[in-house]
């Protein structure tokens, strides 16, 4: 089983506790109308975006969704770079004309958001399958959620993927609900991770609210991938705070279930190994929660100072020379 | 099936004001209450109204046998829209966002038109699908498209597309009561917008409607962009200049018809468009009335989306690539300034 | 288990022997260019169509695809109008528009052979749902390929028909080949029923070349749809004899395939035992055979001289009042 | 990337006489062999030849890391496409019927053309596919389109189509050399037919070509159509009518300007398309000329396929309802007797 040192824990922790101020942030900010359109927020699923790409070598790649903040920050992208995206500024990832579903940074190998539910997935096998006929050493992540398993996208890339061993891993966030229905309506079966049995290829299960089971798991699906072995499929049980958008109050939850969850929070857990290794104090946990804030404040801030793009500079964003 | 304009069991009911989401609603009600073998599905549509809020009380109504939720697979469930109208049943699909259509683009190009076809007229596929369509949500590129040009090329379908209360209602209650497969796209930047609703009205298929009489100029346009056409031609009469405002309301078939009268009449064609111009019925009626022979006072024009630009995020960049009330007004004085 | 009456069995035997007969002969004119454009030939196959469509009612349907002239033989059309079809000629089945790949009746619940590959599976749920929806005790069965299995609308309608249970049930005829591709260059595992796992379905392995396994399997699936138990997945393991279609010479077989399988002929399996049984001599099997062919020949030569539709006639197939 | 007409490495080398197959076959190698990055991948395409005997020898020379089959899976392995373009790889992929195209509708309308773009300039995409495409082959309604103006109103695409063993060889060669996602339609009527090929042109994007210059009519069409536009000029010629023929050759981007420079010498114009003319590149270049004023001698006209019919497999009603020479020749004929 792979372990991180005790730094780099500390280093997710610091992590977690940022995109959750980031997404708290922007919810502010959409309440408030300082960004417009939609967005799709991850509270409550930090550990999956920060465990699983701590696994990654700097080379590797990921595909996301538009639920994808957690991991565009995870991965290193500048908050500030972050907020201006979200704000349609010209100092975002994309120049703002990606948005809140598209965060994305080539130079790190975080190489698409989608708005598509499950076109990710092939996007990924096709990096994957260029590392292999290269013969590079490198390996691709794909996130996605659990509504995303019932569209076809998934099934064709879980085949092809495995037919070609192609060094990917497929995560899901498994959040138990596809928009505003609950899994169950529209999945036959509890444990998502069984869908990979079909393809001949490893399904795990794994604890989403657990950082370091998060961290272990991918790291093995990883290694696995690397070493020649293909893909893995990896289901991570966890759960989303918020509605699924911008409009959605949520109302479809059954009474008592967000509690539940909210009692295994993915920094909580984390926090408080943390404090019993001895590894932070509950004074410096404090103090990284106010950092966060200030932080995420003072980039919003600056994001919005920062201009619009030209119609001109997007021109260019159509056709590659 | 009713390709006319006319009175279902019995009276018209009376004229009734309502946002375009409720007529949405109304029209879904009244079929589901009239047919019973008229089904709802798609995506979250029964939670809450559905993403766009068009649903509520549909469920609770007519139960979830009837009106219910799908997994995410557009190609899949257009698929099990066709089987079960084989089997007898009239289904409505919903697609959340226009963008989502090309997902089920085998079903909707290979499958709903060709069915019939292919089996030698044995069967009918009264299928309709509502497609929530256009920019203005600052939803980003993969999620403004009105798509509502897409599927013009491919006989055996029917497009539609609702630029208010009233078409919204009456094309809806058309395409389910047609035993062809019918697109109707409804723009989500509309569904607040308020009109008057005939309730019981089934549009005529095919027929565009000459919203307001002129002489000067012909404006055509579909959805949003007739709105914007409407405040232009208001705009423009204060300087004089008279324009008649069609709006299409079908994509296929193509009402060459109507336009072709009107354009006789001013000589001058102005089309708004939330598209790019090449491959759309903007083009195409254009191109009829070429092929017509008809006599350009000045060469037609289009407003359209631009040719090699996809739709940004960035708020004022969608404001700006999209046609305007400005731009119409100017490409419109432009024109009759013009003789050909 | 399902058992069928002597008397049935011998009529599947007559059955089997006439889709052959059509098949051979249907190879034959096209080899003149008596019948154009492309076919898909299922000799090889027929215990799979004959046994499963025998265990289905009067008021279930099916879909196939463009190899479903088995199907729609065995589901009763007559052999002068499936040649009509193969002609373009107006007294086929489809008015002569559909061709070798749309063999259909709907008077008799063949609802579609569709050219693209899944297509058929998506619909033949929403059959499925539609008399689920209207309360009415009918069943739909889909008959598809091996190949089909990696395609998109295969997980989808298997996800739907499954959360929904529909009264559908699934048949790949696994040939073994998709076109030219093997199974194995194409998916990561050998039995394909494995694939309904992720769908909480049975899944079965099913000798397809022998007819009395077929009938009873598929029987058992379709009571179970019937009773409102869902859907089931069944596997026939068979082989086509022929190229994939009328320019494929099927090079890419190993050699000694083909003569494996012969030997395993499911005309010759159930032959046999109806001789054993001695419910048919084999004088009678002689005469069987003859009889097919002579009926083959007679329904080619008369579908010959059947007139070509005219563009008025076919005008009417597009839109429906 | 090469938006020009040039010479490979060197030289141009010599004019060789080869059929269309072959020429399709002298492309994807002489990429493969120019450029370790090139792939090429598709459903059956290293099984003797390819179903349509185009890959003839690919998978032996280039072998079959670089050169194989996939599972049966359009939309799957066009985003495969996608993610390995994004790196370094220069994938082609094969559909072995345009019909299939719709189903990977998601990937070609969403991503291929849009992923660029929605990452702020930050990738490029440089995936080719090769439609094959087209009736006469008796294939039926689900495997005859052409489909060559589906996807003509998606910006971030291109859209090529070869009529000649030159224009397939070398609307390849430059669709693989670009950075942009290309769409390349071959006529699965055409294979068989022999022209002469200038081994390592890359052809101009964007650009039609004057096939036969003329001064009385102008005739635009692509793929199996520029044949028989062909023959039917021959037919005008024994009547004294000169024809102008155009080979369109790129749907997206539209060349206007070549024909808005034919009609302005000839002063009519005939499209013949494989296709249904609404939506179509038919219907968008006319416009596009109505819009830029042109002056017509005659009402521009189109021969195409029905709207309202789709293509049947019997085989005397697929010869009526594509264009004939015949048709063209009546047409032109009309055009040329009459004066707008
Ligand atoms: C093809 C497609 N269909 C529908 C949608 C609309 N949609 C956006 S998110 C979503 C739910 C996805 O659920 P899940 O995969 O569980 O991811 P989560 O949002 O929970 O992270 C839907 C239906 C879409 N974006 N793409
Ligand atoms: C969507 C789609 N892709 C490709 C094809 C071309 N094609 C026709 S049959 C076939 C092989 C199908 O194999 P399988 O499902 O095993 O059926 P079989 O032909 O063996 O009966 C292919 C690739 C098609 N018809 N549809
Ligand atoms: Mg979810
Ligand atoms: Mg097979």
């Amino acid at each position: 089983m792979n372990e991180a040192s005790s730094e780099r824990r500390v280093g997710w922790y610091r992590q977690m506790v940022a995109i959750r101020a980031f997404e708290e942030k922007v919810q502010e900010l959409f309440m408030t109308s300082q960004i417009e359109g939609t967005t799709h927020l991850c509270q409550g699923q930090e550990a999956v975006s920060v465990g699983s790409i701590a696994a990654m070598e700097p080379d590797d790649v990921l595909t996301s969704t538009y639920r994808g903040h957690g991991q565009a920050l995870a991965r290193g992208m500048e908050q500030g770079v972050a907020f201006a995206e979200l704000m349609g500024r010209s100092a975002g990832g994309s120049g703002g004309v990606g948005g809140s579903m598209h965060l994305v940074d080539f130079s790190m190998g975080n190489i698409g958001a989608n708005a598509i539910v499950g076109a990710g997935l092939p996007i990924a096998v096709g990096a994957a399958m260029a590392f292999k006929i290269k013969e590079e050493p490198r390996v691709a992540l794909t996130f996605f959620g659990d509504g995303a398993t019932n569209i076809g996208t998934f099934h064709e890339a879980l085949n092809m993927a495995s037919v070609w061993k192609a060094p990917v891993v497929f995560i899901i966030e498994n959040n138990l609900y596809g928009e505003y229905t609950p899994l169950r309506e529209s999945t036959p079966l509890d444990d998502l991770a069984r869908r990979a049995d079909p393809f001949g290829m490893p399904g795990l299960v794994v604890d989403g609210q657990d950082i370091d089971v998060v961290y272990a798991t991918v790291g093995e699906a990883i290694d696995r991938a690397r070493g020649g072995d293909g893909p893995s499929l990896l289901e991570m049980k966890t759960y989303r705070y918020k509605g699924h958008s911008r409009s959605d109050p949520a109302t479809y939850r059954p009474e008592g279930e967000l509690e539940e969850w909210m009692a295994r929070d993915p920094i909580e857990i984390l926090g408080v190994r943390l404090e019993t290794e001895a590894l932070l104090s509950a004074a410096e946990r404090t103090g990284i929660a106010e950092a966060a804030q200030v932080e995420a404040d003072a980039a919003a801030e600056a994001a919005a100072e920062s201009p619009y793009p030209e119609l001109k500079e997007i021109v260019n964003y159509v056709y590659a020379d | 099936m009713s390709t006319q304009t006319e009175a279902l069991s019995g009276a018209l009911e009376a004229i009734e004001e309502m946002a375009y989401r409720e007529a949405v609603n109304a029209a879904l009600y009244d079929e589901l209450a009239a047919d019973p073998d008229v089904v709802f599905f798609g995506e979250d549509v029964t939670n809450d109204g559905g993403v766009f809020k068009t649903n509520y009380g549909l469920v609770e109504e007519f139960g979830s046998a009837r009106v219910f939720n799908t997994p995410i697979c557009e190609n899949g469930f257009v698929g099990v829209a066709l089987g079960m109208s084989l089997m007898g049943l009239r289904p409505v699909v919903e697609f959340m966002f226009s963008d989502f259509l090309p997902t089920a683009g085998d079903a909707i190009v290979n499958q709903l038109p060709k069915y019939r076809f292919m089996s030698g007229g044995q069967c009918a596929v009264p299928v309709t699908l509502r497609s929530i369509s256009g920019a203005t949500g600052r939803f980003g590129t993969q999620h403004s498209a009105t798509g509502e040009s897409w599927f013009m090329g491919h006989p055996g379908l029917r497009v539609a597309a609702a630029s208010s209360p009233a078409s919204a209602y009456s094309l809806l209650r058309a395409a389910i009561r047609d035993n062809t497969p019918v697109i109707v796209h409804e723009h989500k930047g509309l569904y607040g917008t308020k009109g008057e609703v005939r309730r019981g009205e089934v549009a005529e298929i095919g027929k565009a409607a000459v919203e307001r009489a002129g002489s000067d100029l012909t404006i055509v346009s579909t959805l949003l962009m007739q709105h914007r056409a409407r405040q232009a031609r208001e705009l423009l009469a204060e300087e004089g200049i008279d324009v008649e405002l069609i709006d299409l309301r079908w994509i296929r078939p193509l009402d060459v018809d109507t336009v072709y009268a009107s354009v006789k009449k001013t000589g001058r064609l102005v089309v708004v468009e939330e598209q790019v111009h090449n491959g759309g019925w903007g083009a195409s009626l254009i191109s009829s009335l070429a092929i017509r022979g008809v006599t350009w006072t000045a060469a037609p024009r289009a407003v359209s989306l631009p040719n090699d630009l996809l739709i940004p995020y960035s708020p004022p960049l969608e404001d700006e690539i999209l046609p305007s009330v400005e731009r119409i007004v100017e490409v419109a004085k432009a024109s009759v300034s013009d003789s050909a």
